[in-house]
């Protein structure tokens, strides 16, 4: 540990963070949601959209909360039909065609009761094997390419594409991994993250970013694949799985092999208003699917910062963290594969923010030495003068080199202006892969001063943190957050979007993929109950 | 000293180290394969720009059918400068209590002001550092005047939510916030907001402002707005520029915006 | 896959993130007094050149009457890339050995070359990649290959003395090296070297090659040389092109350049 | 010292060093040149040109010449003109109508002899001590102004103007000075300097540069007191007292109160082939001037780095920093008016060449600890691509900060492409003030892994450097030189340009400046003789 730190308070931190979580979990598996439901009826494969553009997912498990049958499961009630023999996707498009509701009356009413649990579920066991199977091929093939390839040099150089269209994201992608990017970001619609539904097919109509839609996960997987041929590196795919379709989007991307998805436990609620108890039970599922994929996490703790104050508040981030890192744990992910977030957002005109920078970057280096920490560029104080905005960018990368921060989220010059452009994208990967190079060793060739300015602000911020921990364990994690504690963003439990998407779930709830998983995974299926 | 420099106005152009040398920085992508035609090409463009002495001193290749370029040449077009006219707000900004006071002087009542990020934008931060407490840079945002009863909406407001809270709190001021201009989705949606409120009948009944970081007073004018405010904007600029304005207004504003609407 | 991109070559536009989306990015400075006039002057400037949604992202305060600006726009002009004609060498070049082995087929002598940086100029490093031993980016230069007699003059050479040692040791090729172009002194410069040549009646017995960062063939064709090398340039290139040319005209230059001269 | 270097061998350079400067004096004190000798006539009030255009320390020394009488020092000839009732001006103007030669036949031819030495030289001794005190009064002028506004925080922003119009030049310099840059050279045009005399006048043709004259400095040194007076800091001049003027150029800086003056013991003989003799000469008497006038000298060890590779060459850099030393100090300066130069040359290519930039800067700084170390930016590496460019300048800045360096020369994202621009060197101040200030105090924060990279690389150089110059020792400075141990270019003493000017001195030479300045400066008057 290069900042002497505490041992003491951060195992005090983490000892919190684990009291925070436990009592999260236990809320969230209380409850199923809509999203949930979704997304264990797409992992037992059924896909596509009604006559009217609906996608099944929602079709068939709104017909099931018609129905109210949510609160057992969707998987309960696909079981019942699956015993009488279709198929899940049948059980689907007949939702569609509205025949299910007839069926429904006719065959199950009463008579599902008949039907004893064990046979119905047993007759759902090829299709929740098929997808897992599914999940366990693209693990399979991301291992092959990994092995062929190789794991690449960290700070691994990630950027974004966002023109709204997949097929010029491609273009972008494409000159990316060219240049020497090794993740590619697609971000998502300014809106999407409010729907309530996963877009469908290939689309070429977003705002600030692209649809996440299942045909555009594969387009740009293909088109990766292709690159990392080209390039010889597996070039690495992410998108975001948040919002009120996290589930869904875990789901879709396991399947397509993404390797990275940014999933953050309070994001959606702070920065979406997407209710918690909906965001808390979602983000429980969605991660024990990214774990059983074997995809990194990237948490959003950056996000803070960009309402925030970078320095003020560099202790939520780091209080954050330790909450993401529990709860991850929770759902099974490995701490190698949490990319827990945080960011280069300090004003470059303070005295000393260079410092400051690489005090809080180490920090995070130092508490997790196993996480694919993921750290964000300036934002916040990028201008319209793109040439100051590059030197910022560089300083940065020299932070990410000299802290050895994993996953390095490269700034763009033009931050301020637009989404990036081709060459935007090019400028940000020959600065890191500048900057990374001329100074690839300094993080090991310097130590810092005993005492000194770097050593006291990451202790400072460490002890706010075990603050910030001690309180928000007092008051519960929901409570914490009614206060504003992260992001100065007040949100209640009983508020925001989506909260009627939330259903207590009945003693029989089932939901196969959770207890394959939890089993899969090694977690203790009484944990949180 | 600079005085030795006599610049004409009327044919101002780029300047380097030299007056009238016209010296400018280009630099972009063409979707043509990196190489000598390539280069040519950028050339040809930055001649069409009006450059001359091109010089095409950096290509690189982005892979696939892609250049990227930074140019140097001498632009030769220029300026007039006394031709200029500028659409600038009347903004004589008055300070915290000095406005709060002017308030007093002439209106018997708060200044109601309504706020919000429309249409898909969830950037606040804009919107807050002219309306919260905090305000921006040191100077207070429109909350903490007494002369103002500040509503803040917050992100992804619809038009139509932001027109109906206008007219139910009786706002004498309509304030946007537009940061996300990708594809012109701005445009759009402030096109979108100007016809809604003049079909509810309440566009010359209250003042309308948009701002953000790409938007200027020109294009706010130009899309029916009574003032557009960019990037940096401080709050007591905007408190002003209300004030003024609903004070001038005032007796026509109680005219049209009688108890019973 | 970016096959799915249908580029028309004959209307190649700018490419930001979209086809023909047109986005370019400039930088320039002028004599205008920081404020809204100056942002304005800049957009009007911009839209001279062909650009629209000008958005002047950024603008500083240079002291006095001066203002940068940064500014992003959509240019509306297009390059037919299928019109393209560009003066390129026909450099097949070859490898060392290679190439000595072809003088040595092709010629019963040594290649002669005088090379030297002419006027004002100091900059010998970029004449040096070219000619001497150690060579350029691991390349040897000309005075390794047995095919070449090499002679460099250095840094500063008035074009009296390169032509006169141009004659004197009998030279196939002259190569000249310019840096510094600031106010066009190397045009100036080459053009009085070409004159010269012309004068001394030796312009059409040798080849007159010139090179330097900012040289571009077509500029060199410009000036009356018979080849001009840019940035980047390496030792065999320049090598496999004069092998080629003095092989080419053995028998003429033979013819004109007896041995009573 | 944070590179723990070993403090014998240090010592042993420096020994070294004096060796070699004292064999470098006492063979220039052998000499003078037609250069020193117009630096004293202009030392002594001679100024402007005759009707064609000649400046009159060259109508004057050349008449001098004709005469046989510059063995004996000019200030003895013009001395006997005095003692018989002429002010120096009017025995240059006298020279200029070419009356002089009449009259010196009738009056000096034989009469002189009978004029007793004594005599003679008090005749001229209220000229000298007119110059002088014209040289103590812009002394004292830089320091109230020092007292006013301050001396500027290390390291100090350089920055060129080059327009090659002085009028231009001051357009740029003051928007350097609003800007921020504390320092302002103006580069002189191509070919100055190799020409045998000072151009006169306010001048606005210039090639890369400005010529240096008297008129120039003047409007310049004006120009800027109004921006210091506007921006309340001391904004510095500098230009360059180097080439076949460069004693005269000494004199000039001296009355027009440039603050500093580049001026190095071996550039003219390695990069403009001016003669090895006359160059120790020269400089060796324009030093003394410098250290009277207090001007901080900038020697040119970068430049060996424009044409020699950095890493194989950087202990030539050093070897001559040594060398500088040594020369300098013999001329009166003090240690902290040796601005000794190097700079960031490094391939960016090499990996870790931040790392072996860092540990160049600092084995300057840790060697030199007094000196106001002048530090060059990129240039070599420098490409058409500005945003990479300006990316390399930051790390040198960097650097500069990190390492504790007094005189910033900061680098143009354009320097591949032209001479700087307005907005050139506006973003390079820009780039320099954000760096500095938010990596401040990273020097004090970090130290150097011992037998690190950084350390090991740092105990390299300095090894090499020693082993340069043991062997310059032995082979004597122009031996060393004509071996090409210095920037790979090899000259010899028998050649290069202004050899004709150099004139061995005949027993009773007399110059009284040089007398004069070894007094006030302390030298021991028959060192090196
Ligand atoms: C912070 C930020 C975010 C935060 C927002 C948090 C929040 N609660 O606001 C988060 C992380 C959530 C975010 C998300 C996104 N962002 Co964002 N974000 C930014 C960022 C970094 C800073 C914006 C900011 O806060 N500026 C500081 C404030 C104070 O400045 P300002 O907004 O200009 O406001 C001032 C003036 O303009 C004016 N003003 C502003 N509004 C108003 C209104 C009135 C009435 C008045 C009088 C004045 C006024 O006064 C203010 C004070 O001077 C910018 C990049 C940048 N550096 O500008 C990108 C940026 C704005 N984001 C962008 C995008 C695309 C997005 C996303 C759509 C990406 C995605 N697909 O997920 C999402 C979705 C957001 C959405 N639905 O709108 C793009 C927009 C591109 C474009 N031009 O269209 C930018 C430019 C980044 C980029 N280059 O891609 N973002
Ligand atoms: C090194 C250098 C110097 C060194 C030169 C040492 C030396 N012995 O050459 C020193 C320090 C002495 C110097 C001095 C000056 N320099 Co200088 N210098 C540079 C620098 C940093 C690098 C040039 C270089 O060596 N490039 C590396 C070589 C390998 O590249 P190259 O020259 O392009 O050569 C390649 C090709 O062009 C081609 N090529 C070149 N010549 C030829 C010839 C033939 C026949 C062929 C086939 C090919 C060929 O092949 C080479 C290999 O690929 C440049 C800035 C830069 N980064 O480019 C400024 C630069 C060239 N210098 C400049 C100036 C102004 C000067 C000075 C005039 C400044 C002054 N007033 O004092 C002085 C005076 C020099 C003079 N009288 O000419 C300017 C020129 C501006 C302009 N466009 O007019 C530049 C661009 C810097 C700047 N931005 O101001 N300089
Ligand atoms: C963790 C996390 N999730 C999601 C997002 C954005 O997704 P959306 O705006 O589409 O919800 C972000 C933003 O950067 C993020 O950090
Ligand atoms: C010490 C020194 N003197 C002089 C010069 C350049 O002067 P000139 O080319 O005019 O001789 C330089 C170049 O940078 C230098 O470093």
């Amino acid at each position: 540990m290069k900042l002497d730190l505490d041992r003491g308070i951060i195992e005090e931190c983490r000892a919190c963070a684990r009291a925070i979580a436990d009592e999260v979990v236990r809320e969230a598996r209380a409850v199923t949601t809509t999203s949930i439901e979704r997304a264990v009826v797409r992992l037992l494969g059924v896909d596509g959209v009604d006559s009217s553009g609906v996608p099944l997912p929602n079709v068939l498990v709104d017909e099931f909360r018609r129905a109210n049958r949510l609160a057992g499961g969707a998987a309960q009630a696909v079981a019942e039909l699956v015993a009488l023999g279709m198929t899940p996707q049948q059980v689907a498009e007949t939702a569609a065609s509205g025949e299910l509701r007839a069926r429904w009356c006719e065959d199950t009413e009463g008579g599902a009761e008949a039907l004893d649990a064990y046979r119905t579920r047993a007759a759902l066991e090829p299709y929740v094997e098929a997808g897992l199977a599914r999940i366990r091929a693209s693990v399979e093939r991301r291992d092959e390419f990994l092995g062929l390839y190789g794991h690449g040099q960290e700070p691994l150089l990630y950027v974004i594409v966002a023109t709204g269209n997949i097929y010029e994201d491609v273009v972008q992608a494409e000159a990316a991994a060219h240049a020497g990017a090794d993740i590619i970001a697609v971000i998502r619609s300014t809106a999407q993250s409010l729907l309530d539904y996963v877009p469908y097919g290939a689309t070429t109509e977003g705002y600030g970013g692209t649809f996440a839609t299942q045909e555009n996960f594969r387009i740009m997987r293909r088109a990766l694949d292709e690159a990392s041929a080209a390039t010889g590196r597996y070039i690495r795919l992410v998108n975001y799985c948040s919002g009120l379709c996290m589930p869904e989007i875990a789901a879709m991307g396991a399947f397509e092999r993404l390797d990275m998805m940014l999933n953050d436990s309070m994001y959606g609620i702070l920065f979406r208003d997407i209710n918690l108890r909906r965001t808390f039970a979602d983000q429980y599922f969605s991660r024990m699917i990214n774990a059983y994929a074997d995809v990194v996490i990237n948490t959003g703790e950056d996000n803070y910062l960009t309402t925030a104050d970078a320095v003020d508040e560099a202790h939520t981030v780091l209080a954050s963290q330790f909450i993401n890192e529990a709860l991850a744990r929770r759902s099974g992910l490995r701490p190698d594969r949490m990319g827990l977030g945080h960011a280069f957002e300090i004003d470059p005109a303070l005295p000393n923010s260079f410092l400051y920078e690489l005090a809080h970057a180490q920090l995070a280096r130092d508490i997790f030495p196993e996480a694919p920490l993921k750290y964000m560029p300036p934002t916040k104080h990028m201008t319209g003068d793109v040439f100051r905005g590059y030197v910022m960018n560089a300083m940065f990368n020299l932070v990410g080199v000299t802290s050895g921060q994993s996953i390095q989220l490269l700034g763009m010059l033009t931050e301020a202006i637009h989404t990036p452009h081709i060459q935007d994208r090019y400028l940000a990967v020959k600065n890191a892969k500048y900057v990374f190079g001329a100074a690839r060793d300094l993080g090991n060739e310097i130590s810092f001063a005993p005492g000194g300015i770097i050593q006291t602000r990451a202790a400072e911020v460490l002890s706010k943190a075990h603050a910030a921990l001690l309180r928000a364990n007092e008051l519960g994690l929901p409570g914490a957050i009614a206060e504003g504690m992260f992001g100065g963003i007040s949100r209640r439990s009983d508020q925001g979007r989506g909260l009627d998407g939330v259903i207590e779930r009945v003693a029989d709830y089932w939901n196969p993929f959770e207890d394959r998983l939890r089993d899969e995974l090694g977690l203790n299926p009484s944990e949180g109950v | 000293m600079s005085g030795n420099l006599q610049v004409g106005l009327t044919r101002v152009m780029a300047y380097g180290d030299t007056l009238n040398d016209g010296k400018v920085q280009l630099s972009f992508s063409l979707p043509v394969r990196y190489g000598p035609e390539a280069i040519e090409a950028a050339k040809q463009l930055a001649a069409k720009m009006g450059l001359e002495d091109v010089d095409v001193v950096c290509a690189h290749d982005l892979g696939g059918p892609f250049t990227f370029f930074i140019v140097y040449g001498k632009c030769r077009h220029s300026v007039d400068v006394t031709a200029l006219s500028v659409p600038r707000i009347a903004i004589d900004s008055m300070g915290f209590d000095e406005l709060n006071e002017f308030v007093r002087a002439h209106l018997d009542r708060k200044i109601v002001v309504v706020a919000a990020c429309t249409g898909s934008d969830a950037h606040t931060v804009g919107i807050d550092a002219i309306m919260n407490m905090k305000g921006f840079a040191g100077e207070p945002g429109l909350e903490r005047y007494s002369c103002f009863e500040a509503h803040n909406l917050g992100a992804q407001v619809p038009n139509e939510t932001l027109v109906a809270e206008a007219i139910r709190l009786r706002a004498d001021a309509v304030l946007v916030s537009q940061v996300v201009t990708q594809k012109n989705v701005h445009i759009a949606n402030l096109t979108a907001l100007v016809d809604l409120a003049e079909a509810e009948g309440i566009r010359d009944d209250m003042i309308f402002i948009v701002g953000g970081p790409r938007i200027s007073h020109e294009l706010a004018l130009e899309l029916g707005f009574d003032a557009g405010f960019g990037a940096g904007t401080l709050p007591c600029q905007v408190a002003s520029f209300i004030a003024r304005q609903v004070v001038k207004n005032a007796h026509r504003t109680d005219a049209v915006l009688p108890e019973e609407r």
